[in-house]
């Protein structure tokens, strides 16, 4: 009888475990069911990336391109690039100036500024204003801003205040690109009130960074379609960004009203798969930066989701390293530079690296850009015939190969550069008298190799700054690319000289024929060889609109809204 | 010597091991072949622009110098700059991933624990059957499993077929729980001062329980240093607390794990969310610690079950459950549970691993990004703040161990 | 059935047989072994270690541990046959009918618990309905039975002495008043003088709870004052069977003599003491024919080859030797 | 004197081969089982170049699109660059197992003699070795690795080198633990007695039984560093992409998942398990072995 009882009270508790169990699942589930049903629809359109800003969002240090992003949407130049265009003369649109003109001598523009813009303080925007952003950029010039930032008073040699609604910038020397060069990120205007105040002296020190707690205080700019109001870095990497409407957006009243969306929240994935799968949930409503070719290739099959495919400016080149620090000589030598850059195969790096996301490019300057040849082209692709002889005439044969180190980055810097490298080296060695050896470094080290000179050959990538051919073809001068070209490259001088002439004219045949000059010149010397054009790539939901992937690469964050 | 010397000796020699330990990190960075500044920017440097950084982040002291204001900086929870530009807090980066990593943790240990114990007493009560050999071959393949390649496979199944789970990141946007949030207005030198005054209050609190043990004429010594060390360190953690807290101005989440902080804010939604989230990450990790416990709970089991009290409780006709669980599990969970202190360093490395797979915000991401960086100021700082963590949870368990077995008095 | 016709002993062991399955063979620990026990009755289980008696003392109540097994026969408590009953149903007997009391009371009581959480449950476990207060409260009358202060029931088994554990383990073993109680070798950890106290209080206990007591030892000395019957084990063999004053006086098995010869006694001035030369045998591969052979001065012939019948010598007292067998083959002869 | 018995039965063991270990259980069987898994995967990683259909560094040995999943030609599928996945699996172990073999002599060179001077010099020199080595062991042993790994750079000697002090302090408290008991066995105390020189007693008397123990740790430790160099290239501090690597397959695939590529890392992945699970139970089988306990 009392076995019985027993078994009967184990029972009893066992039974009672799962009773709590599924009372307490029911419970949950329970009041998951009422909260999921009581939610309010959600009004916000939600973005999420795999980028992050780097350290800040101020114009006078910020070099990355999700600070430029950010600046974009909450800062304001004095003129823009019109949406969905390739950037040319015609294609700037007044915004914080209504009006300009350039003197005759080409040295001074005048701006006149659109009046009644008001700061989120309500300090209406003024002359003094574009004068004081300019003067700390220039006086804080850090050196790791834009390169041309930094170098500000290269261009431009002062701003002068002419009255409340004009100001002057007299230039140092003709610059045909000016006009783009304003309405680059690195030229919004900021708010003195943020920016450091009123002065004259200006550091590095004074550059505004991100302050945990106090999002006003991260940044500088006040003009925009957008306010920043929410900004979480979780150790040292963004978290999430809440943007509001700017209610003082001069362009607020534009055709039906900017932005167009009144809260966009960004949320930041560390990864590209985990930013795909997030679109493909439908856990946000756009995806820009970074998906990756796959994935892409496999979202454009889903009917949940838009895929957009626009221009991209980023491009991949690949420097030959003049003089090696003290190893590899023969690389002076053009002839040798030409003949591994015909071993190259640009497609099959694009079809197989990049499932022809990226496309092939034969010119410094990208497709849809002004100026853009084909000039690379000459040279071919895989003309192993040609490059196989070069290379005999310099002695080099199956028995004696040329050793070569290709150099790559690791770190995930620039898409799929190991893949890359791989491609690269068994194109090289298909010649069979290229013998190549892989290095990879992590991109702070690489970045200091390059600036050692220590690499034979190495990839490297350029987005633009401001959206002129200007901004691409310089890569052939940049000092800090520290090729040494410069100084003795074969076909130099004379391509310095087109390349000043190109910068200085404001005609755009003139400057054509002047780009497609120093692209010549480049297939002759072949220091560095041009290899892909990126697209650009945003998956969204079906229904969101406004995506414009032009040139500038500026992510209009103010145009996209859902359709209902 | 005996459990209980061993046990002050375990604290006092924990001391000189944290100390040891840091130097030697200081060492590893300090030793890097060249000049970790010039990898640190974008152009070609000008000899200003290094001179500045090294003097920004005191590099340009002598070795010593630099050595001890680390020491000292450490005392005050403070664990330098980081060397990306902004030159952030690096104690401030690691208080805001950690919660991640203590939420994966937590949640990981009591996979394992709970697969291992349930595993490895099955294993043990049927000894020799096939019960037991499978238990035993999945504890020997899970061990030998590299952890990302499990969560790998957890991912496709669960997350990109079946599409039970999220694959990555901590929650849905929009769904950050708040918890009931702190408002204080941001104190003046912020973080690192509070936690600064966290050192003497320690230090006070310190002396006045020492004090007061003496009062009460407690004669074993090593008692008294315990309970006044377990005070110190109390309060520090206390302050700790609220400076972290304080150098949020807008508030923050309460505890920052998202379990918790939802069910404070009465969120549901949120809290299934976090589950969600937090489920694949911490099955993974589980799972792969879970090995260790099922064998190690297994043979003590075997061991346990042999014992003479267990037979005697089984000759006084007590359930079984009650033998096995009450008795033998009682008795074979304090090694267990000193495993657990020592499994803690697998698992903040397994973490590193998992948090990378699942893309999971904490300090294991941290350490991974920043090495990419060639951060070195941060990898130090995350190495060690890794480090003392792994020492102090093995002191807490060690204490543990001593109050739970009640043959082990002071 | 009428209990006024049969009389059901307390406790009947009929011919238990039980091995231990190692991976190297089967190994014989009790061979068809058989006794009874009356209530009241003291019963002395004497062996050398390995003989096998803890083996049969484990046995009785199921315990067999692991790899052993019984392969034959039955034990029945108060007519119950228990080798056929169910785990569940063996479980609610340990305790309840029959108390065990273990070697080592250092090792034997439960280091996580309070000696009155043992008690607790251990009478919860078999009286569900007694509440938690009852419990303490019957802990505390049978731990003051076996003369432990009743307010030491919150300590824990570490704040005991060897000799005041083996009271708690006593007090465990009778808590619920069982008809038997098994002791196997109560006394062999504790020092000599707290030896003779625990024995004294088992008797006294005996006494008052009215049960059997089944003492397990190796000790033949301390059994046979105290015992009513006494069992000699060799090899898993029952070799002798006698009341304690008869197998004191007419020892006739070899083994049992040799043991007694080892007993050191205070009253006899010269007593030469003398071991029994050898060792028991391995129990893997036994000896064919008498387990005792190779060590008896007085094996013959057939004690290598056959294995010797039980007989009874005298009544109630039973031997497992040829030597006694012939003996009393020739007193039916004659 | 249960030391000196270990090493009787370590010689007796062995010595006459493995057809005796198939008697000792699954003890035994776990050797077997893992020195196979182990003895295979080296001989398919060394005579790997010969066997593979393709070049497993090749670019677009199958034609695009890819990654394409198994099929006849490409049993194991191919992935992203179009390299054949059986070809990079046959060959793919070498990074590891050099890695592993590396760290584990490392180890040996570092660990056992600072273990045995420490402990038979005894005294400072011993406890300031074992602070030291404490701390090291008590430290998470993959974030030491990470760190040192990022320190030093790429490269299979510096994986091994930061895997091995990882591990050092496991031989060091193994080997000063032995040496411990050793020294207080009378053997070697009367070899002292006898005149031996603290050197031959040693090397002739102590180091001997001491070998067992240590080849324990090294089966064990070769499990440990196998994975804790898997982890080293999963956090990209791996070697490069012309090295035909399982840890780098395995990385690198995680990219394609979402795409369902499972073939990428299942094979890879798998193969890694097996090579740590083959020392694994190497290690487990010596371990019980060699160690005396009670039989039940």
């Amino acid at each position: 009888m009392k076995k019985v009882k027993n078994s009967r009270k184990a029972v009893s508790t066992t039974m009672a475990i799962v009773a709590i169990v599924i009372i307490v699942i029911v419970v949950i589930a329970g009041i998951y069911a009422y909260q999921t049903y009581l939610a309010p629809p959600r009004k916000e359109l939600i973005m999420g990336t795999t980028d992050s800003v780097e350290s800040a969002i101020d114009p006078s240090r910020a070099w990355d391109f999700f600070g430029w992003e950010i600046i974009q949407n909450t800062g304001c130049t004095l003129v823009e690039i019109k949406p969905g265009s390739s950037a040319t003369a015609e294609d700037f649109e007044p915004a914080l100036a209504t009006d300009w003109t350039l003197s005759a001598d080409k040295i001074t523009w005048t701006f006149t500024l659109r009046e009644g813009v008001e700061f989120a303080d309500g300090t209406e925007f003024n002359a003094s204003h574009v004068k004081y952003s300019f003067d700390r950029a220039m006086g804080i010039n850090h050196p790791e801003g834009m390169p041309l930032g930094s170098e500000f008073d290269t261009i431009i040699d002062s701003v002068e205040v002419v009255s409340k609604y004009v100001v002057e910038f007299n230039l140092v020397q003709p610059f045909g690109p000016f006009l783009a060069l304003l309405s680059c990120q690195a030229c919004a205007i900021v708010n003195p009130e943020y920016a450091g105040g009123w002065k004259t002296d200006w550091s590095e020190d004074d550059v505004v960074y991100y302050e945990e707690g106090d999002v006003r205080a991260s940044h500088t700019m006040d003009l925009g379609p957008y306010n920043l109001v929410d900004w979480t870095r979780v150790a040292g990497k963004d978290n999430e960004m809440r943007l509001e409407a700017n209610p003082n957006y001069w362009n607020r009243d534009a055709d039906g009203g900017l932005p167009k969306t009144e809260v966009v929240i960004i949320k930041f994935y560390a990864d590209a798969t985990a930013l795909r799968l997030a679109i493909e949930a439908g856990d946000i409503d756009v995806a820009f930066r970074h998906i990756s070719a796959t994935d892409i290739e496999d979202l454009q099959d889903d009917p949940d989701v838009k895929v957009w495919e626009g221009v991209g400016a980023a491009i991949q080149y690949m420097i030959f390293q003049e003089d090696p620090v003290g190893t590899l000589p023969q690389l002076n030598n053009a002839k040798i530079r030409r003949a591994l850059t015909a071993c190259l195969n640009r497609s099959e790096v694009c079809s197989t690296v990049f499932l022809n996301q990226m496309s092939p490019l034969y010119s410094i300057l990208p497709d849809g850009m002004l100026g853009h040849t084909e000039a690379f082209a000459e040279l071919g692709d895989a003309n192993l015939t040609y490059a196989i002889s070069e290379l005999a005439d310099l002695g080099y044969s199956e028995t004696n190969k040329l050793e070569i180190e290709l150099y790559y980055e690791s770190s995930g810097h620039y898409p799929s550069s190991a893949e890359q490298a791989a491609v690269y080296k068994s194109q090289f060695e298909a010649s069979g008298v290229v013998d190549v050896t892989l290095k990879s470094l992590d991109w702070p080290s690489y970045r200091e190799a390059r600036s050692e000179g220590t690499m034979h050959i190495y990839l490297y990538g350029w987005y633009p700054d401001y959206i002129d051919p200007d901004n691409y073809a310089f890569l052939y001068y940049a000092v800090w690319l520290n090729h040494h070209y410069i100084e003795n490259g074969e076909h130099y001088a004379e391509m310095k000289a087109a390349y000043d002439d190109a910068r200085a004219s404001s005609v755009e045949s003139e400057r054509i024929d002047l780009y497609a000059e120093i692209d010549d010149y480049a297939v002759m010397d072949c220091p560095v060889v041009p290899i892909w054009q990126g697209a650009a790539w945003a998956v969204t939901k079906p229904n969101i609109k406004g995506v414009y992937l032009d040139i500038t690469q500026t992510w209009r964050i103010w145009l996209l809204y859902e359709e209902s | 010597m005996d459990l209980r010397s061993y046990i002050v000796a375990r604290v006092l020699l924990m001391i000189p091991m944290i100390f040891l330990l840091l130097s030697i990190v200081f060492l590893i960075v300090r030793v890097v072949p060249g000049d970790p500044v010039l990898l640190h920017f974008e152009k070609k440097a000008s000899e200003e622009a290094m001179a500045e950084m090294r003097r920004e982040l005191r590099l340009d002291q002598p070795l010593h110098v630099q050595y001890f204001e680390y020491l000292a900086g450490l005392l005050r929870g403070d664990l330098g700059k980081s060397m990306a530009p902004g030159r952030d807090s690096i104690s401030q980066h690691i208080f805001s991933a950690f919660p991640a990593t203590l939420e994966l943790a937590l949640f990981s240990i009591l996979i394992a624990v709970g697969i291992g114990i349930l595993l490895g007493v099955r294993a043990s009560t049927s000894y020799n059957s096939v019960q037991d050999h499978v238990i035993r071959v999945f504890g020997t393949v899970i061990y030998a499993i590299p952890v990302f390649f499990l969560g790998m496979i957890l991912l496709l199944v669960f997350s990109i077929y079946l599409k039970w789970f999220p694959a990555g990141g901590r929650i849905k946007p929009l769904m950050e729980p708040e918890g009931l949030t702190f408002y204080f207005s941001k104190p003046a030198g912020g973080f690192v001062q509070v936690f600064t005054w966290s050192f003497p209050v320690g230090l006070i609190s310190w002396a006045i329980s020492l004090v007061a043990l003496k009062r009460k004429a407690i004669k074993f010594w090593p008692k008294g240093l315990l309970i006044s060390l377990l005070v110190l360190s109390a309060g520090w953690i206390v302050y700790a607390y609220f400076a972290w807290h304080l150098m949020f101005r807008g508030g923050l989440h309460i505890t920052g794990l998202y379990t918790i902080d939802s069910l404070l804010d009465g969120n549901v939604v949120k809290f299934v969310e976090a589950v969600r989230y937090l489920f694949l990450p911490s099955l993974t990790l589980g799972l792969m610690l879970s090995g260790v416990f099922i064998r190690l709970t297994r043979s003590n089991m075997l061991e346990t079950l042999r014992l003479d009290f267990v037979t005697a409780a089984r000759a006084r006709g007590l359930k079984e459950s009650s033998v096995v669980y009450g008795y033998a599990l009682r008795n074979a969970f304090l090694p267990i549970l000193t495993m657990m202190g020592l499994q803690f360093a697998m698992l903040l490395g397994g973490a590193i691993l998992t948090e990378t797979t699942f893309s999971w915000p904490g300090l294991g991401r941290y350490l991974v990004d920043r090495i990419s960086f060639r951060d070195y100021t941060a990898i130090q700082g995350a190495v060690i703040f890794f480090g003392i963590l792994v020492a102090v949870v093995n002191l807490v368990v060690d204490i543990l161990y001593a109050y739970l077995d009640p043959r082990i008095r002071f | 059935m009428n209990d006024d016709v049969i009389s059901l002993p307390l406790l009947e062991v009929d011919s238990l047989t039980v091995d231990y399955r190692t991976r190297d063979g089967d190994i014989r620990a009790v061979n068809n072994l058989s006794f009874a026990l009356e209530k009241g009755e003291t019963l002395g289980l004497v062996g050398e270690s390995g003989s096998g008696k803890s083996t049969l003392g484990l046995s009785i109540i199921q315990l067999v541990p692991v790899p052993g097994v019984i392969v034959n026969g039955h034990v029945r408590i108060d007519g119950v046959d228990v080798v056929r009953l169910s785990d569940e149903e063996m479980r609610a007997i340990r305790g309840k009918n029959v108390g065990f009391v273990f070697q080592d009371p250092m090792t034997s009581l439960n280091p996580v618990k309070k000696v009155g959480a043992h008690f607790i449950e251990l009478i919860r476990t078999h009286e569900p309905n007694v509440t938690e207060a009852e419990a303490l409260e019957r802990a505390q009358k049978t731990l003051n039975d076996v003369g432990i202060l009743p307010e030491r029931i919150n300590d824990y088994p570490h704040q005991f002495s060897g000799g005041m554990r083996q009271r708690i383990m006593i007090a465990l073993a009778i808590a619920l008043n069982p008809g038997v109680v098994i002791a196997d070798e109560p006394t062999t950890a504790l020092d000599v003088i707290v030896q003779a106290k625990i024995l004294d209080l088992l008797k006294n206990l005996r006494d008052t709870y009215g049960m059997a007591l089944i003492l397990i030892t190796h000790d033949l000395s301390i059994v046979l004052e105290r015992c009513d019957k006494i069992i000699v084990m060799y090899a898993g063999n029952l070799v002798e069977y006698a009341t304690g004053t008869e197998l004191h006086s007419h020892p006739r098995h070899p083994y049992t003599q040799g043991l007694l010869q080892s007993i050191p006694n205070i009253e006899l001035a010269e007593q030469k003491l003398e071991a029994i030369p050898g060792s028991p045998p391995n129990l893997l591969n036994p000896p064919k024919g008498c387990r005792f052979w190779l060590r008896c001065s007085e094996a013959g012939e057939n004690c290598e080859t056959e294995e010797p019948p039980i007989v009874e010598v005298s009544p109630g007292h039973f031997v497992r030797c040829f030597k006694e067998a012939d003996k009393s083959e020739r007193n039916r002869k004659r | 004197m249960p030391k000196l018995e270990i090493k009787r039965s370590f010689l007796a063991r062995f010595i006459p081969g493995l057809a005796s270990l198939t008697k000792r259980g699954s003890a035994g069987w776990m050797t077997i089982i893992g020195s196979g898994i182990v003895l295979s995967m080296v001989l398919m990683t060394v005579l790997g170049p010969w066997f593979s259909p393709y070049d497993p560094t090749a670019i677009n040995v199958s034609p695009p699109p890819n990654p394409s999943p198994p099929s006849g030609d490409f049993p194991l599928g191919t992935n992203l660059l179009g390299q054949d996945m059986l070809s990079r699996i046959l060959c793919g172990g070498s990074v590891m197992i050099q890695v592993a073999l590396l760290s584990v002599l490392f180890c040996f060179i570092i660990g056992v003699p600072v273990g045995l001077l420490a402990s038979y010099a005894g005294g400072m020199i011993d406890r300031i070795s074992t602070l030291v080595m404490d701390s090291f062991y008590a430290f998470p042993g993959l974030v030491l690795a990470i760190a040192i790994a990022a320190m030093m750079g790429r490269g299979v000697v510096n994986m091994a080198l930061s895997i091995a002090v990882v591990y050092v302090p496991s031989y060091f408290r193994m080997v000063r633990s032995q040496v411990l008991t050793i020294k207080e066995l009378p053997y070697t105390e009367a070899a002292r007695a006898t005149g031996a020189k603290g050197q031959t007693v040693l090397l002739r008397y102590i180091l001997p039984n001491v070998v067992p123990s240590i080849v324990v740790v090294a089966t064990v430790n070769f499990a440990d560093a196998i994975l804790t160099a898997a982890g080293l290239t999963f956090v990209g501090l791996g070697v490069g992409i012309d090295v035909p690597d399982w840890g780098w397959d395995l990385t690198q695939g995680r990219q394609l998942l979402p795409s369902g590529s499972w073939w990428v890392i299942t094979f890879p992945g798998i193969m890694i398990l097996l090579l740590a699970l083959g020392f694994t139970l190497v290690g487990e089988g010596l371990s019980e072995l060699l160690t005396p306990r009670l039989e039940r």
